[in-house]
């Protein structure tokens, strides 16, 4: 396991690229930055990437042939492969730019079905820890098409169970598609096993990998998938960006998505026909400035390096999970080791509703997140309705675990529990 | 935005305490109700005699202020003509969106006065506003069964 | 006909606003930007808006109960407020934020298509002058469910032939899906008609505002249609943000069209029930800084006045359209009278390819568009293969316009013809 | 970027005439390629004879760069073996894709060299590339038709 180098991982330089982390809220209190999870602050190199976009380079791509077009174009194009680049893509066209996340698993969920790769009689088979975006676009899937869903349960650790992987991915399994890492319980999900026995029965794989692009080295040709969707304002990017890794064979036979612009071979009013990916999925004017910022984004993770970014995010993690579990009366809802863990830590404390406990926490200027986290399911799987979450990132420090430490004891004398 | 304003003695009181909890019969009307974006759930039931709201009954989870404003809204409406009580919940309303320039009257609103302080909270309107909607839903459901019962 | 007040339509200020006007090009060349119906550029207050959000306020929206949370999340739904006002929508809750108006358009096709307001025997009825954006989300619905696609002709004049109203709007009719401002023609339509008597036959009417909004003061509620889609981009607001204005009834009764976090009421893993408009739209985490930056966008343009606006591209599109003309060997494909007009030019020019056009423009700093423009059967209706296009906005001068002029001359004269 | 580096003389030359352009028989692959972004489009006929590339012929549409370089295909290929028509092509594609900082080769490219300017124009580099990719598609399938007649 690699540790930290203080020398080469310095949080505190970090922290100097991201003006938001300087903020004082009310009552003049510093902000203690604790929602990574539901999006990430963005470092200076990122803002100023998009400042300078729009006041320098700002035209349409692809079809402008004029010097700022050229520029423009270069500049959305580059990102393409920075984001290739980063996650091992095989081919730049594999990548295809999407407004989030959300809408990358939707569009999978779309085609196949257009495709007539998910019909009546197929299997489409999730786990019970997926986020509302990995979940409700199968269920639609399946309702439209008259396939099946079928889900992977958890154990009471909130690990994936796996018992039951060779009676739920079967012959009938058109696609298997789960989190790479949890949003909510934190789990790393071992998808070795799944992707095997997956493509053993000629089912097609999509990791949504929301959670781990931001904190772990990834190489999507290793990985063994078929598809891979994240998000950039969850990795130091922009919102109104989203990606989706598409194997190229795959991406070349599926049908579009949504028809216009920039997506088409030729059209007449009698019918058309569709450019080769990634365009064929990218239809209107693209997110160009986002795009641009999420290659800067690519860039400053890429300088300060995945491998650090990972060690660093274990190490704070098994610092909060020590620190929280002090607390009497705070239960953690899901893996409490900082083994196969990502960085986002969901709690219940006796006798404060979540909302509660946030809203105090807030009042510290600890910001965390209470409610579902768009993980109803996996709330209902552990017999609660809501969870706080902290969850932290490259630039969390020690001292902001402290805080949030302190804030939940302030909490449990407010509320005299 | 002092985190006080919100969670004033009276509120965190029908929070341990809340009025009228649980699920009664008879009624007219039951509804369902989540706020989608935090996932408090109310069910709530309203048993009409004539004009007048004669039980409001509730089965809610959630945060202290949905809590309490379940167990507010149960003092404020129960044994009062369905009219008054939408009175009541125009009031209530109104006082949660007026970022905080709304005077409450006491003499109509009563223990909901400590609400005034959620208006300045606006992510917690939705929690104070929960069970109201609901009983707004309920009431005009029982009132159309009503109608077509005496129709 | 307002015509521009000098005093109050200052173009020299308002081009102050727009840093990249003061670019310098290769050969120390200033920029001359024609391109605008491609893309706008952005003042320096929208590009402000987005830094100080990322520097200041960036959170993710509705699900943050923090400090952070309720400053993203109010200026979100702020945004949504101004682009409702702008607009003239008579509920907030009418204006659906999507990345593009390709997308805004594709949705309004799927879920019409999943409602089954769009079936078998059904027809859909579009124009030969739409953008590939309002041409093939029909192809593919139509494609999808079995009904048919018609089409409403162009005249000479590049203007919506409406002689066949009555025989191509009929009681098969589910939709009729138009632009207001032609992209390539420049054509203004004729909307009050096609409205009146799809409504007559019950059909719904989708229009195309992406040229409109830009340009005209737009009274929804007074349109009386019932979908509008327009993008922000080309109303000096960011990329990655498109907007679909709906009748509020219409999308509280219609499915949802992409699955995810936002947009649901509950979720359990058999079966989830869905937000009320617009949540239910708009899966994930939104374009949360790109509606910021489109609400600065829109106070921009409100405060310098649509009606002023609208003069200003009339007056500077009748200079254009005088100065082109003295050109021999230019023809313009279009109406060639400022009336009932927008602010895009297309021409051909003899003995010169249009991307030669354009290359040699752009070699003094004018910047213009080459190629099909997104229209190609509208190209193919006025028998070209493609065109070049000038574009004007708010920014747009008319020593520009003679800039233009003097480099088509060039042009000619460098291709001896 | 001088725009005087992309219109070379020799490259406006073969626009104005286009050598060996029209649709001939015989030929035993023929087809149609389109640039998306632009526009332009060629229609390309292969006439393979045995191992040497007998015969290529078109229609296309499109700028001067395009024009021209389907011209001085014509000029390369015809009359050439199958695999240094190939070989060309790979010469031909690396200048293009070469940001300007490839040597182009002038006894292999002969007017090809031409195009070493539209390098620095990537938006063009489509245009000189769409007559050669067209090329290379019907020769592909021009053999695997002669691979099937033989087998
Ligand atoms: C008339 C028209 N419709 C639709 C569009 C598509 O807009 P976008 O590319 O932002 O989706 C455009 C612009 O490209 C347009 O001009
Ligand atoms: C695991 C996971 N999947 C999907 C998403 C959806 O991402 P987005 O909201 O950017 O579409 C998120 C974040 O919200 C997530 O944490």
């Amino acid at each position: 396991m690699t540790v930290v180098d203080p020398v080469t991982y310095d949080v505190a330089r970090i922290r100097e690229d991201f003006p938001i982390l300087g903020r004082r809220l009310a009552g003049d209190l510093p902000l203690v930055y604790l929602d990574s999870a539901n999006t990430s602050q963005k470092p200076a190199q990122v803002i100023e990437a998009l400042d300078e976009h729009y006041r320098l380079h700002n035209a349409n791509v692809a079809r402008a042939m004029h010097q700022l077009g050229a520029e423009a174009s270069g500049a959305f194009e580059d990102a393409r492969t920075k984001v290739a680049t980063f996650i091992g893509a095989p081919r730049r066209e594999e990548v295809v730019f999407a407004k989030n996340a959300s809408e990358a698993l939707n569009l999978v969920a779309r085609v196949l079905g257009d495709a007539g790769r998910v019909r009546e009689g197929a299997d489409v088979v999730i786990t019970e820890m997926e986020h509302h975006s990995n979940i409700v676009p199968w269920q639609l899937l399946t309702e439209r098409t008259g396939a099946t869903l079928r889900w992977f349960g958890l154990t009471d650790e909130g690990r994936l169970d796996l018992d039951d992987l060779d009676t739920l991915i079967t012959e009938r399994t058109a696609v298997v598609s789960l989190a790479w890492v949890s949003n909510m319980l934190g789990s790393v999900n071992p998808l070795e096993p799944v992707i095997r026995r997956a493509h053993e029965v000629g089912a097609l794989v999509v990791v949504d990998a929301s959670q781990a692009v931001p904190q772990l080295p990834v190489d999507v040709a290793a990985l063994g998938a078929d598809f891979v969707a994240f998000t950039g304002h969850k990795m130091v990017g922009p919102t109104g960006i989203g990606v989706l890794w598409g194997r190229h064979d795959l991406l070349a036979e599926l049908p579009p998505f949504l028809g216009g612009g920039e997506m088409i071979e030729t059209v007449t009013m009698e019918r058309s026909t569709y450019a080769p990916p990634p365009a064929r999925f990218e239809a209107g004017t693209p997110p160009i400035a986002q795009a641009v910022g999420l290659g800067a984004a690519v860039d400053y993770l890429s300088a300060i390096g995945m491998e650090n970014i990972a060690a660093h995010e274990r190490e704070i993690t098994a610092y909060a999970l020590g620190r929280l579990q002090e607390i009497d009366g705070l239960t953690i809802v899901g893996p409490k080791e900082a083994v196969d863990r990502g960085g986002a830590v969901s709690f219940t404390l006796d006798g404060v509703h979540p909302h509660d406990v946030a809203q105090l926490l807030d009042s510290k200027g600890v910001a965390v997140r209470a409610g579902h986290h768009c993980a109803k399911p996996a709330h209902q799987r552990f017999g609660v309705q809501s969870t706080t979450r902290a969850s932290f990132y490259l630039y969390t420090t020690p001292e902001e675990i402290d805080a949030l430490v302190d804030a939940l004891h302030h909490t449990k004398q407010y509320f005299g529990v | 935005m002092d985190v006080d304003a919100l969670y004033q003695e009276i509120i965190l009181d029908h929070y341990k305490n809340p009025h009228g909890a649980g699920l009664r019969e008879p009624f007219e009307a039951e509804v369902h109700h989540v706020n989608p974006t935090c996932g408090d759930e109310i069910t709530l039931r309203v048993h009409l005699d004539g004009e007048t709201v004669s039980d409001v009954s509730y089965a809610a989870q959630g945060c202290s202020i949905s809590q309490a404003s379940a167990s507010v809204l149960n003092d404020l409406v129960i044994g009062k003509p369905v009219g008054e009580a939408m009175g009541l919940l125009d009031d209530f309303t109104t006082l949660m969106q007026g970022r905080g320039q709304v005077e409450p009257d006491e003499d109509r609103l009563e223990d909901g006065i400590a609400f005034a302080g959620v208006a300045q909270f606006p992510a917690r309107i939705k929690c104070a506003l929960l069970s109201w909607m609901a009983f707004k839903d309920a009431t005009s459901q029982a009132l159309d069964i009503e109608e077509k019962t005496d129709a």
